[in-house]
């Protein structure tokens, strides 16, 4: 029931034995620009990071197949919880690269109105992109939750539950596979092996034969691909989602990939990850190996690529400066969506911030009373 | 009117609750075919069909979890964890999820659930049949946390939580589902959450306490009047959040104060009434702030009723506030 | 790397096909009494409970085997951490009844101080079988530990991890065996699947081709065996202990077997269990099964089957009395070992209780001033 | 006497237990090779190998589980979680069985193991990596909860910690994991535990703190000496078991009394002072008892300067309390 062999379709020469994508042309040059905007996204949070003008980013360098050729297997109505390190699957889905910034600089406009760190998106449209959790793994189980009621009411919405080779040791990991298994519900698992856990390598975080035959233990069929190849991530992922859309229940995806930067903005992998992986990696960087095959397909060539990378770093700049325009969350947002009402206690503690705020001359102009 | 258990009015909470409103859910482990080990959830799988009354494996982090996923996706559930002292497995879900979903989203996504658990001492327990964690959970913005004491209260708080927005932990005192009864409206009512009840009136001394402390407080109260002491009993019903205006009002209303619950004292939901009155009312106050709790150990077996504070633990601290 | 056919070695007329259980006539003598006692014990308790004399039982009928030919492959020097049903295994290697019978009193001479509810043993002696606690499956990474320790400090002790099928939903489970896998800890897991856990049939559990299987999650082989098999069980424990004794790392055994009982005494199974599956099993009954098999061998007949019977059962009636008789544990036992030493709030709250106790006419002699 | 960071205080001092006794091992995510996310176990791997210094899989569960296994079983583990935002998934592992081990084993067993971690806010980690969840662990009766403040204490603290016969929680101020330093005796030495400190003499308002709200106590006690207050400062350092009578001493001397943590108030840690006070020196009273503290929602990220208190919260409330 479990795959060994990870799928490829993406030839070293682009070519692909034939293969249709079952995607039209502009699908192709989506998922394409989708992944651009993913690296551009990354390089520029760096450059701000490393500025002082943010605090914290995630780099997804080398992961940028795997993120958008899940995505592209949903439709809008369907659900994404994603980890941290997934957010090609929100530009994919298109978002707005302007309120990523947003959340990466905790403003006023943020949709999570700053109080999560950069990185922690949430968003309702153009698709369901679930509030990211620092906690490892509490999501998985939320999914099968939201995949189940869906199943309950006759929707035939499927959930995407995104986690990295370390979330497999966390106990939403085991109960989340076991409830889906249980429950047959329409939920794809995706598990990106990318070879660390921070410091961690896989050999210490299991001693299984690969992470895909984790789903033997809950009755789920396992599928191993090679995550750099986004026309084989694309495949595994749509056959799982039309299989769960049908009622087949649950599958587990092991797109085993690689990070190509640190953890995080924070890390330094060259303290831990030995050279070679990086030079082996390289090699098999999914955006050139994307390109091989959109040029062999007389798609892209290389003056299209350079003008759609320099547009989409252009967008993701302007989305920058613009967000840092926007100054911090009023003091209020503190205080609200603790609760859908606002308790008299809360509302105290609110109120004698604000009253040491306006002492301080840190109240802004609109804050003149405690509004909630 | 039916003169029902505090367990049979959360058996007719349920299904009320389940009838009036197909999107509501109940699960746990055992819920369905046994009714749950305490029958709370009996005959529901009967009546409603295992779709809307099913057990889960054992895993109270996945029912948890897959509770707030339901939730978050515009289903009522109503999780059973089987007894307090096991949901601890659940408590990153509770803690970190649950109750900071809304927050950490800006309001986008919410998780209005509710998850009931049997808590407290007197079924000879021991250690892991028998604990009161309410104050694991009432330090947790988010969440709310409820305890009836009565069955009136039983169904008619479990109907409010099952409405209410935010997550909601109720938790039932295990003591009392057999041993009180009380007239039950019959369909659908609510006991609007945050409100305190004052289960006894009186002058010279305030009582507060909750779950299967408030029996133990009223019997006490009935025995001080023979030594002349008028003792006013305040039923919490949702600790969290407190209705921290009225416990104060009681407080200077009386200026003398006992606190009674069974969880271990140290950092227990005692402390933070204790606390509340130092800050606010304690220029009324006229005697210590007493509190009559479980002792800071494990909950032990054989001497369980050494343990729990019964009427005459309870006696001894109005006593003593009462003659400070 | 999994076995799926449960290993069987005793055939219905009593015969091994040649096989060698590698033991002395008496250790298998031993292991039929080890089995007698359990079901005396259970039977004993079950009518305690019944006249209100006790709180609670758990009743062992059916998985007699599985404990006692586990158990038989332990050395004195190994760990045991039990389930709550499988105090067999502390018969089998010596407890005295008279020990287990002052804990289901919960008395003072309660190795556990009667703070525990009946069940919950605790033992150091002759083997260390660890307190039972009720939460389910954190006994599992705890095991782990202590195999993981022994093994740090080069000794070739072996821990056996008990726990049932509804075990290997908690998160304790998924912790424990992946632990083990990637620390090759010497440890044999021991998944008694009897079918249900407390109300809830396996297929409610999970959705895996039994339990075995999950092994294969963590890079350990499982093996399956047919729990009601006395010779079977020990068997395939001892080629796990074994393996884990000489540096090999654990493995997970499934034994298949049934929970001929209720969970508890609080429990009645006819409420869900359909009584197909009693009749069923009845006929699967391990001890008679193993009496076949001596008789076969020439080591037990009726006469001598019944004194053996007759005697575990007044071994038992008679610690149950004794143990009757033992008065409650002193108040003191409350307040001590919370932790080493005992605190000031902890001795405080004790004096104020020998106090009230005092008044109330409560305290016992000896009690006469708080001792601690 | 080299002066150090808290934080190097810390690697000190476990380089010191683990030179002193072979049995003592250190491990958790990312302790080994990258030698801790805040390098708190920099180095150990390199001087005492993978066998006593080494990475986990992602599981606290596991990993406090298997501590608990080898303090069984003769070994000193000293466990360290990344954040303690994380450390729910070991809650169970913690409170129902590292705390109530020997208890429940009639003391056949116990868990002498210690689980650091860095807690509390100030490096702008939101609601995830901010948190300060002392009061879900001091409400555990077999539990053990120490926070230092100094490097010296955090040294002595975490010796005594890994030489305590009980299971210890270390939860280490990450805000003063590099902002402080201070003298550090070389080599092995104890600092007591169940022992406070007095960081700052002063007669007239006595504020209790701990971790990374002593120096924001110790300024703001700096500040109110030009209203002429004279604040007495203690930091508690060890919260379970408190040493109660040294608080109550402290509160009856001064009779003006401030609480501070950056936890939410609500049924935080900073109650138990309060209750203890208004309990057995309400009579010494002579202003409320107040609290300083985080507020009662989860914690914001950009914002987080506005959530934690700093040195002008806690002097408004001293002078609340002088001024009464
Ligand atoms: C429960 C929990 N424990 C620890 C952490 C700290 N932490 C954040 S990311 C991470 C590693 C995750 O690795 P993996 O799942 O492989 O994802 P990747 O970062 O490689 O995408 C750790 C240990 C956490 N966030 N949550
Ligand atoms: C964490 C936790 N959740 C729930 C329970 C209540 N409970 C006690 S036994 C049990 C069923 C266990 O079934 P299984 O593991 O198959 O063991 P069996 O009783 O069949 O031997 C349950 C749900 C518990 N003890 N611990
Ligand atoms: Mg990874
Ligand atoms: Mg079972």
């Amino acid at each position: 029931m479990t795959t060994t062999e990870p799928l490829q379709v993406i030839q070293a020469d682009g070519g692909v034995n034939g293969y249709d994508p079952q995607m039209p042309e502009s699908e192709l040059l989506h998922c394409y620009r989708a992944m651009l905007q993913v690296r551009a996204f990354d390089a520029i949070c760096l450059k701000l990071q490393r500025a002082g003008r943010i605090g914290f980013s995630i780099p997804n360098e080398g992961i940028e197949a795997t993120q958008v050729g899940a995505a592209s297997a949903l439709r809008k109505s369907d659900w994404i919880f994603p980890s941290y390190r997934d957010f090609g699957m929100a530009l994919y889905h298109g978002v707005a690269p302007l309120e990523m910034m947003h959340n990466m600089f905790g403003n006023a406009r943020d949709g999570a109105k700053g109080r999560q760190m950069p990185v922690h998106f949430s968003f309702v449209e153009p698709i369901r992109f679930v509030s990211i959790s620092s906690p490892i793994g509490t999501h998985i189980p939320q999914a099968v939750g939201v995949a189940h009621a869906a199943r309950l009411r006759g929707e035939d919405t499927v959930v995407l539950a995104s986690f990295g080779d370390g979330g497999t040791s966390s106990l939403g990991f085991h109960s989340g596979l076991n409830f889906a298994g249980v429950w047959r519900s329409p939920v794809v698992f995706l598990c990106q092996n990318n070879g660390w856990a921070i410091s961690c390598p896989t050999e210490e975080q299991t001693a299984s034969d690969g992470f895909a035959i984790k789903g033997e233990a809950y009755g789920i069929p396992g599928v191993v691909v090679d995550g750099n190849d986004l026309l084989a991530v694309r495949k595994v992922t749509l056959a799982a989602v039309e299989r769960a859309r049908a009622g087949g229940g649950p599958t587990l995806i092991e797109a085993k990939t690689f990070r190509m930067g640190g953890h995080s903005t924070s890390d330094d992998p060259k303290r831990y990850v030995p050279a070679e992986q990086f030079e082996h990696w390289k090699k098999r960087d999914p955006i050139p190996r994307f390109e091989k095959f959109l040029q062999a397909a007389g798609l892209l060539d290389a003056a299209k690529a350079v003008a759609m990378n320099a547009e989409v770093t252009e967008e993701i700049a302007v989305a920058a400066r613009a967000a840092e325009q926007v100054g911090p969350p009023a003091l209020e947002t503190i205080f609200s969506d603790v609760y859908a009402a606002l308790p008299a206690h809360i509302r105290k503690q609110g109120e004698q911030a604000f009253d040491l705020a306006a002492r301080r001359g840190e109240a802004r102009s609109g804050d003149g009373t405690f509004p909630l | 009117m039916a003169t029902l258990t505090l367990l049979q009015a959360i058996n007719d909470g349920l299904r009320t609750a389940m009838r009036d409103d197909p999107s509501v859910l109940v699960f746990g482990e055992d819920v369905g075919k046994k009714g749950g080990v305490f029958l709370a959830t009996e005959n529901l799988q009967k009546e409603f069909g295992a779709k809307r009354c099913f057990d889960t494996p054992l895993s109270e982090d996945g029912i948890v979890g897959a509770a707030i996923g339901m939730a978050m996706n515009g289903l009522k559930p109503v999780a059973e964890i089987q007894f307090q002292d096991f949901i601890f497995p659940a408590f990153d879900q509770i803690v970190s999820e649950a109750a900071k979903l809304r927050y950490r989203s800006g309001g986008q996504y919410t998780a209005p659930l509710v998850i009931r658990t049997p808590y407290g001492g007197g079924i000879r327990g021991g250690l892991y049949h028998s604990q009161s964690g309410e104050a694991y959970f009432c330090h947790t913005p988010g969440l709310k946390v409820v305890v009836p004491s009565t069955p009136h209260d039983a169904k008619g708080l479990l109907l409010a939580s099952i409405a209410d927005p935010d997550p909601v932990l109720f938790l039932e005192p295990k003591a009392l589902y057999r041993s009180v009864k009380g007239e039950v409206p019959e369909g659908s009512y609510r006991v609007e959450l945050s409100t305190l009840r004052e289960a006894r009136a009186g002058k010279d001394v305030t009582v507060f306490c909750y779950g299967a402390m408030v029996p133990v407080s009223l019997k006490a109260a009935e025995e001080s009047l023979a030594s002349g002491i008028d003792v006013r009993v305040v039923d919490l019903r949702t600790l969290l959040p407190l209705d921290e205006e009225g416990v104060l009002e009681h407080a200077r209303s009386t200026g003398r104060v006992v606190v009674v619950h069974e969880a271990p004292r140290f950092c227990g939901f005692g402390a933070e009434i204790s606390a509340l009155i130092a800050e606010h009312a304690i220029e009324y106050m006229e005697a210590p702030v007493v509190r009559v709790t479980g002792f800071d150990t494990p909950f032990p077996n054989t001497l369980e009723h050494h343990y729990l504070p019964d009427h005459r633990r309870v006696l001894d601290a109005i006593e003593r506030v009462a003659h400070f």
